[in-house]
């Protein structure tokens, strides 16, 4: 009985985990490359809920498609928000870009509240689901877990192998070196910030794929909070430590209910919650590289 | 009190409302913004205005954003009582706001009306000019339990299941107490923290518990959350009803089939079966709209013609109704009379019936509730106010995907 | 007695040997010039005296107390100063604030207030030339001003050793024979050892140091005083080079 | 020959706005409940600067310590309410136990997240708001996520009309005398050594370790004054004027957010910065509320962009550079 | 080939370069000396462009390049060898090198600027798979000078780059120096403290102190300048 539970919830742990990792590379990247931490980064989760939202239920498209679409919303705001604020306080005390992107959050919170009415809403994008004796997943939570897959590698692949990879990874590894080899570090810094945010809104359509409902103006602020942990579990400045961080950060919420559970007296799943953020700060304190060692 | 417009000698009676139109109680601040402007509308050009000394005295609402935040709710209530000098103060929405604006209030011995605070706490705290028009959490799930007895005898086990947020545990506690008075045994009892995102290891561990029905939820998005993933997970019970999430119109619009059969508690539905005859049937005073007139109302005042009032709505606007007939009843607006009158005030309106306790809590409200049936809200308890019969059990979730609908 | 005395100092990062097993010893009021060309551990060694790092193996003895694995700010109370080589002023903070935070946790920690110490920074920066400068954030200072603010305000801080890590380099030679003269005399008065690195600025290691130390690859190849140091085939050869050998010899 | 007062000068711009707002909010009709406002985030920019402003650092969770703040308060009035003949004692009580409860909770965290810089501290630190939060909840502690509700019992120990007073007068008085006394004590350490040594540590943290400054000391010296002033605020402007807590509004995040706008608005590190950020953040909030009700969030976020790009030192960081050196000067620091 | 006039740059709000003027002949080697902190690093940098200039005017090859960003200067095929190396250490070393060539043009003749570094340094060609971050100094400087090679550089600018070496590899980077100039016809600028090494591989001299150009000439008239070796090098 008990072991069904936990394979169960380890199961679906993974799932949950690998969109998790997913959800967080945005954030990973942008500190990776501009040291910048984006404390607004649930609001742009909340953009890509829209638009699959939008995609879905007003133009009747597949989820998948609306990936694409996201992503590009997410480059035209990242672009935006660097060229308006993100550029001018590169060397600024991070006091004003935990500020600004905070702002940035609560400014979108509000177009979009404007726009699409504060409703609670949701979507059912019915294709199946896989009974696993121990639990059953629904085949979208299976689509939206391949995807986030599909993108992390991608990412990776575009890193290594792209010429435009190169120079980002030149540019986090040391910019003056990166300048002098003539990388245009300047566009290197908004490039990233605009695949940041465009991972970040992407990451919006997997995650209502996997969560197709409470979508809301205000959905994002817990996102913010677990990306947090996941960064750190991965390491902060690495996406794809960021990625394995995820997994990890399902597996932790999925199983350590079950064993919660046993005590009597307390709410397990506010522990669950509490054990997260317990492991936040040990690994910070005993290695805030990350537990996953980035290559 | 000694702050009064119509005192001082305006000529109208206003209301003021520190109201929740930004922040994260936006949804239910907006629409309790609308059901206080419908009804204010239907006063004014329906009613004629207040009678009052022989004059008919039109009614004004008098609003400010308080960002659901209570730093705002204090600031602003402050500057309605003393600079806008209203006749009475609508709390904002939440238990939290609602007391946050209490002591204010008081202080000024200026009538304070709770529309959108459920804690029955509030009204342990000895406030003498706070009234409750939303009913008390701790009743929120008696119907469904109720109506599980009546028409299912042999459904023993119930499992508990609420967002761990000072409201959800109340309603929790509630009906707990009454499972526990009607004989049912509770199988299972757990919270889940606000903003969670996967249910999955708590709804496992319920699925385990084999319970006949559930009952649970907190807020809107946890609703759907809770709903969408007891399908996803195959939990197929006789009866599932959820607090506050299960009786928007966004519910079905997310969850389509799923939501098949699903009931949740509701102050309010559209539907209700509460006119100006049933009032007179049990001798009761009846004011206000009918319930397709408030809807109408509600939509010109709001500008929005696709969004439907919910209990939200028509617990704020009610207030004024009952805040009407009160002033109307002792002459005056004078805070500690209308507070007196609203002790002893008994009504109906589309609302439903409306009765406070000496603590000021709402005992006369009754709850509905509501289930989805083929894609509409249909009240199925109490029997008095249903407009459909319920469907028990409702089809498991396999059944509904097969486009079965849970028709009685 | 000596003031300060390494037994065996080793200091590794990673698989580098930057300090390699070196002793040395310095005395109440003595000048010691440490000099070896870049990379040669000049630096780390100082920052195991004062104690940034930890040596691996070996030890530190101040006045004949073990330091070895005191944290820093417990060192400067007990009188050990330092200067940077890139010159690390406290920028939003006036000269005049920068040097009393060296008079008020130095030497005198246990016993000074802040008027006293603001009233120490007064006479130092006149004395070291930066009157005109006291009011002006350290920030925007030149480079040779703030070389001059850091040792300041490492003589406000009272010390009996005064760490000095290339701490003339790009000053002119005038400007070099001046802090030259008054370093030696401050020194005279205060009984303060300087050990002073520099590295490039011969003029100065020979005008001032009475006995040189040369490093190379962490180690300590030669230890003599200063003219017979820097006539040592080993120092033409590693430091010096060829070319350099006989005017500089000649100082 | 300087005064000896001279140093203090700084503090007659505090103390008189303070008084002016005391006045105004006496006076002036219908604007108390503004005033408390407004003092209550001069008070929590007071506070917040003593640690934020002066080391650098930014502490993220700092809501925590109004949050157990407010437990301290909480948790005197519910425990003690069978004991009135106490009275107000019972209220210094909880303002003891404020005080201890935010040292306690500030030690612990600034014993561990003080050795982390920059984000890693930001992160960390918001990870214990969270995690502290969850665990009242997850460990039901103090009654868990019910909170506690306890205007009755102020009532019962108070009396009535004097527990009325406090919730809508005395606890706002008692924020500003907090706020005052933060900004005396903002003055003394700017002033002492320990002001130093933070300046020394926020520029250049090694440096300062090899000056002979104890760091570790001094930032938790910062850490735990500010939490501790951030506790009496917490018990006086929330369990004393709104006798209730729930877990999520006491820890919400947002509140670390209103600190860190209205320090930065005004100026880190200055004096009297924290108070013009206060003024201006409530004063506009209040009107675009009133004004533009439903936006002002929309164009606070806009405002707050603008600000940062354009005056990243804050209004008394500007003023107090073009002042240095005249006489307006030695007012402002 | 290279001309500054009344170049002025700084940090902040803290000036460095004061009214410097500067110029560099195609196929020489011009060798710019002066103490620490004299803003070397700075003009280089100031040049390349990842230091704003504040005033004045830089020519390359008699166009106007003073704002160009400074991807499009090493396109036009300026090259800097940075002080302190900024390699990338997670790279390897191959990888490094062809970060030289991100350029499109360079990229196309990524193959022989290879061969060409490889013949130069045949120690970085066994070594081309180890993490840079890995080499020694020695071979780590090898690295910055054929990476700046692979930007198919017409000028090359070096900033100390004996710095951290030993003698004797100080030597060889100089002999290095020597044969780009003569084996492959590059333009070089080269900031030395090492005064003598310099001024022996140099043809003409300048000298920098606080941001100011103070003398120049031929390295023949420098050396043999007892004054300005006085004041200027402490040599
Ligand atoms: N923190 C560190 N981590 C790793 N290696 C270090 C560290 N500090 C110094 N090193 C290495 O130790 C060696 C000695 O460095 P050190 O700074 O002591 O040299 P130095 O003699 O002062 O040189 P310079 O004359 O250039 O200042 C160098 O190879 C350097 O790269
Ligand atoms: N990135 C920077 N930010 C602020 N100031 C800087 C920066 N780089 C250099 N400086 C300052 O500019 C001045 C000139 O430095 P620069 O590096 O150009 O000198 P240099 O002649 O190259 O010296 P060195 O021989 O030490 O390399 C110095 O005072 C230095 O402190
Ligand atoms: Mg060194
Ligand atoms: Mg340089």
């Amino acid at each position: 009985m008990l072991l069904e539970q936990l394979s169960g919830n380890l199961i679906q742990g993974v799932v949950l985990g690998a969109v998790y990792g997913m959800a967080t590379m945005g954030l990973s990247l942008i500190f990776g490359v501009l040291k910048v931490v984006n404390v607004g980064h649930g609001a742009f989760v909340m953009v890509g809920a829209f638009v699959t939202l939008f995609f879905f239920s007003s133009l009747g498209l597949n989820p998948f498609i609306a990936i694409p679409a996201a992503f590009l919303v997410g480059i035209l705001l990242g672009l935006a928000f660097y060229y308006a604020a993100i550029k001018k306080l590169l060397n600024a005390p991070e006091l004003a870009t935990l500020l600004a992107t905070f702002s940035a959050g609560v400014l979108l919170e509000e177009t979009v509240k404007m726009i699409f009415g504060s409703e609670y809403r949701g979507f059912n994008w019915d294709v199946g689901k896989v009974d696993l004796i121990v639990t059953a997943l629904p085949m979208s939570k299976i689509f939206a877990a391949l995807g986030s897959v599909a993108i992390a590698l991608l990412l990776y692949v575009w890193f290594k192998r792209t010429r435009a990879g190169s120079a980002m990874r030149s540019v986090v590894e040391d910019s003056h070196g990166a300048r002098v080899c003539g990388v245009n570090v300047d566009g290197v810094y908004a490039m990233s910030f605009a695949l940041g945010i465009g991972l970040t809104v992407a990451s919006g359509v997997l995650l209502t794929m996997f969560i197709p409902v409470g979508i809301n103006p205000y959905m994002g602020g817990g996102y913010t909070l677990k990306a947090f942990v996941i960064a750190v579990l991965g390491g902060l400045s690495s996406p794809y430590g960021a990625f394995f961080g995820g997994l990890v950060f399902g597996l932790i919420e999925n199983t350590s209910y079950t064993l919660f559970a046993f005590i009597p007296g307390v709410e397990p799943f506010s522990l669950t919650r509490f054990l997260s953020f317990l492991i936040l700060l040990i690994i910070l304190l005993i290695r805030p590289t990350g537990i996953i060692k980035a290559k | 009190s000694t702050f009064s417009a119509f005192a001082a000698g305006h000529g109208k009676i206003v209301i003021g409302h520190s109201a929740c139109l930004s922040g994260k109680y936006a949804k239910a601040g907006e629409q309790a913004v609308g059901g206080i402007e419908a009804c204010v509308d239907w006063v004014n050009n329906e009613y004629g205005g207040i009678t009052l000394g022989g004059k008919k005295v039109p009614l004004k609402y008098k609003k400010y954003d308080c960002e659901s935040k209570k730093e705002s709710v204090t600031s602003l209530i402050g500057r309605l009582i003393t600079v806008d000098k209203v006749d009475v103060v609508f709390a904002p929405y939440s238990s939290g706001l609602t007391l946050r604006g209490a002591p204010i209030a008081e202080s000024h011995q200026m009538l304070y009306m709770d529309h959108g605070g459920a804690n029955n706490k509030i009204f342990e705290q000895g406030f003498r000019y706070a009234v409750q028009t939303i009913g008390p959490a701790t009743s929120y799930h008696k119907g469904t339990l109720d109506m599980v007895k009546k028409i299912a005898p042999d459904a023993k086990k119930v499992a508990l299941a609420y967002e761990d947020s000072e409201f959800a545990t109340m309603v929790m506690e509630g009906a707990k107490n009454h499972a526990e008075k009607l004989g049912f045994e509770i199988v299972f009892e757990r919270t889940y923290p606000k903003g969670t995102t996967d249910l999955t290891p708590l709804l496992s561990a319920m699925k385990a518990a084999k319970p006949d029905f559930v009952l649970g939820g907190g807020h809107f998005e946890d609703g759907q959350l809770f709903n969408r993933q007891m399908a996803d997970l195959n939990i197929n019970v006789d009866c599932l009803s959820l607090i506050a999430a299960a009786t928007l119109p966004a519910f079905s619009d997310a969850l389509g089939h799923m939501a098949e059969g699903v009931m949740g508690p509701s102050h309010w539905e559209y539907g209700v079966t509460y006119s100006k005859e049933a009032a007179k049937e049990k001798g009761k005073q009846w004011i206000g709209p009918s319930q397709d007139e408030f809807v109408s109302l509600f939509k010109k005042a709001t500008g929005d013609q696709k969004m439907l009032p919910d209990y939200h709505a028509a617990e704020a606007g009610a207030q004024v109704l009952a805040y009407v007939l009160a002033v109307e009843k002792t002459g005056s607006t004078d805070s500690d009379k209308v507070r007196a009158a609203l002790g002893d005030l008994e009504f109906m309106s589309f609302y439903g019936s409306w009765d406070i306790d000496d603590s000021g809590l709402q005992v006369g409200h009754s709850m509905v509730d509501v289930q989805w049936q083929d894609g509409k809200r249909v009240i199925v308890w109490p029997e008095s106010a249903q407009t459909g019969k319920p469907c028990y059990p409702m089809p498991t979730f396999d059944e509904k995907k097969d486009g079965k609908k849970a028709l009685p | 007695m000596s003031l300060l005395r390494l037994e065996n100092v080793t200091k590794r990062f990673g698989g580098l040997v930057a300090v390699d097993r070196v002793s040395l010893e310095i005395k109440k009021g003595e000048f010691l010039g440490i000099v070896g060309p870049n990379g040669s551990g000049k630096t780390t060694l100082f920052n195991v005296i004062n104690g940034v790092f930890y040596p691996d193996e070996g030890r530190v003895f101040f006045e004949e107390t073990d330091i070895t694995r005191m944290p820093p700010y417990k060192r400067a109370p007990l009188g050990i100063a330092r200067t940077f080589q890139i010159p690390r002023p406290f920028a939003s903070a006036t000269v005049r604030e920068n040097v009393a935070v060296g008079a008020m946790f130095g030497f005198q920690a246990k016993t000074i207030n802040v008027e006293q110490s603001l009233e120490i920074a007064d006479k130092v920066i006149e004395r070291i030339g930066l009157s005109s400068h006291g009011n002006k954030s350290a920030g925007v200072l030149t480079p040779v001003e703030k070389k001059l603010m850091e040792i300041a305000r490492a003589l406000a801080m009272k010390p009996k050793l005064l760490l000095m890590d290339e701490a003339m380099a790009g000053m002119h030679p005038g400007e070099i024979d001046n802090m030259v003269k008054f370093l030696r005399e401050v020194a005279q008065e205060e009984e303060i050892a300087i050990v002073a690195m520099v590295e490039h600025i011969m003029r100065a290691v020979v005008n001032m140091a009475e006995k040189v130390i040369v490093l190379d690859y962490g180690e300590k190849i030669v230890d003599a005083p200063t003219r017979e140091a820097l006539s040592d085939p080993r120092v033409v050869d590693v430091y010096l080079g060829k070319g350099a050998k006989e005017e500089n010899a000649e100082g | 020959m300087k005064n000896r007062l001279s140093p203090y000068y700084p503090l007659l711009p505090v103390f008189v706005a303070y008084f002016a707002l005391f006045l105004v909010g006496r006076n002036v009709e219908g604007t108390w409940q503004l005033v408390a406002t407004l003092l209550f985030y001069c008070a929590l920019g007071q506070a917040f600067n003593i640690f934020l402003g002066m080391t650098g650092y930014v502490d993220f969770g700092y809501v925590a310590f109004l949050g157990v703040g407010t437990y301290g308060m909480a948790i005197a009035i519910t425990g003690l309410a069978n004991f009135p003949q106490l009275g107000l004692g019972i209220v210094a009580i909880g303002f003891v136990l404020a005080i201890i409860m935010a040292t306690l909770l500030s030690t612990a965290v600034g014993a561990v997240a003080l050795r982390l810089r920059g984000a890693y501290f930001a992160i960390a630190t918001i990870g214990v708001n969270e995690g502290f939060r969850f665990l009242i909840e997850g460990a039901n502690l103090w009654n868990g996520s019910s909170g506690m509700i306890f205007t009755a019992q102020l009532n019962e120990i108070l009396g009535r009309d004097l527990a009325s007073r406090v919730m809508t007068l005395w606890a706002d008085i008692l924020v500003l005398f907090i706020g005052a006394l933060a900004a005396v004590v903002t003055l003394l350490y700017m002033k002492s050594k320990i002001g130093y040594a933070l300046t020394a540590l926020r520029e250049d943290e090694d440096a300062a370790k090899v000056m002979g400054i104890n760091v570790t000391k001094y930032k938790i010296t910062a850490f735990i004054t500010s939490a501790s002033f951030a506790g009496t605020v917490g018990a006086a402007a929330w369990a004393l004027k709104t006798p209730y807590v729930f877990p999520p509004e006491v820890f919400e995040i947002h509140y670390t957010i209103e600190a860190i706008i209205i320090v930065m608005l005004g100026g880190a590190g200055t004096l009297l910065g924290p108070l013009v950020g206060a003024l201006i953040y409530g004063v506009s909030k209040y009107y675009l509320s009133i004004f533009l009700p439903g936006v002002q969030l929309f164009i606070f976020a806009l405002v707050i962009i603008f600000v940062i790009v354009t005056f990243p030192e804050g209004v008394v960081g500007v003023i107090k550079r073009k002042t240095r050196n005249t006489a307006i000067g030695q007012y402002i620091i | 080939m290279l001309k500054v006039e009344n170049l002025e740059s700084g940090y902040g709000a803290m000036q460095v370069l004061w009214q410097t003027e500067l110029e560099v002949e195609k196929g020489t080697i011009t060798s710019l000396l002066g103490p620490n902190g004299a803003g070397k690093s700075t003009l280089l940098s100031t040049i390349l462009g990842s230091v704003r200039p504040w005033g004045g005017v830089i020519y390359y090859e008699n166009q106007d390049i003073t704002y160009m960003p400074s991807h499009k200067k090493v396109g036009l095929g300026i090259a800097l060898v940075p002080e302190g190396k900024h390699l990338f250490p997670n790279m390897t070393v191959y990888e490094n090198l062809m970060m030289g060539a991100y350029q499109k043009d360079a990229y196309a003749r990524s193959r022989e600027s290879l061969d060409t570094v490889y013949t130069l340094f045949p120690r970085l060609k066994e070594r081309s798979w180890q993490m840079a971050g890995l080499l020694s100094g020695g071979e780590q400087q090898m690295v910055t000078i054929g990476r700046a090679l692979m930007t198919m550089p017409q000028l090359m600018m070096l900033d100390e780059p004996s710095q951290g070496l030993a003698p004797k590899l100080a030597g060889e980077v100089f002999e290095t120096i020597e044969k780009l100039k003569y084996d492959i016809g590059l333009t070089i600028l080269l900031v030395e403290q090492n005064a003598d090494a310099s001024l022996g591989t140099a043809d003409y001299a300048y000298i920098m102190h606080e941001g100011k150009i103070k003398a120049s000439g031929t390295s023949e008239e420098i050396k043999n300048s007892k004054d300005i070796r006085e004041a200027f090098l402490g040599i």
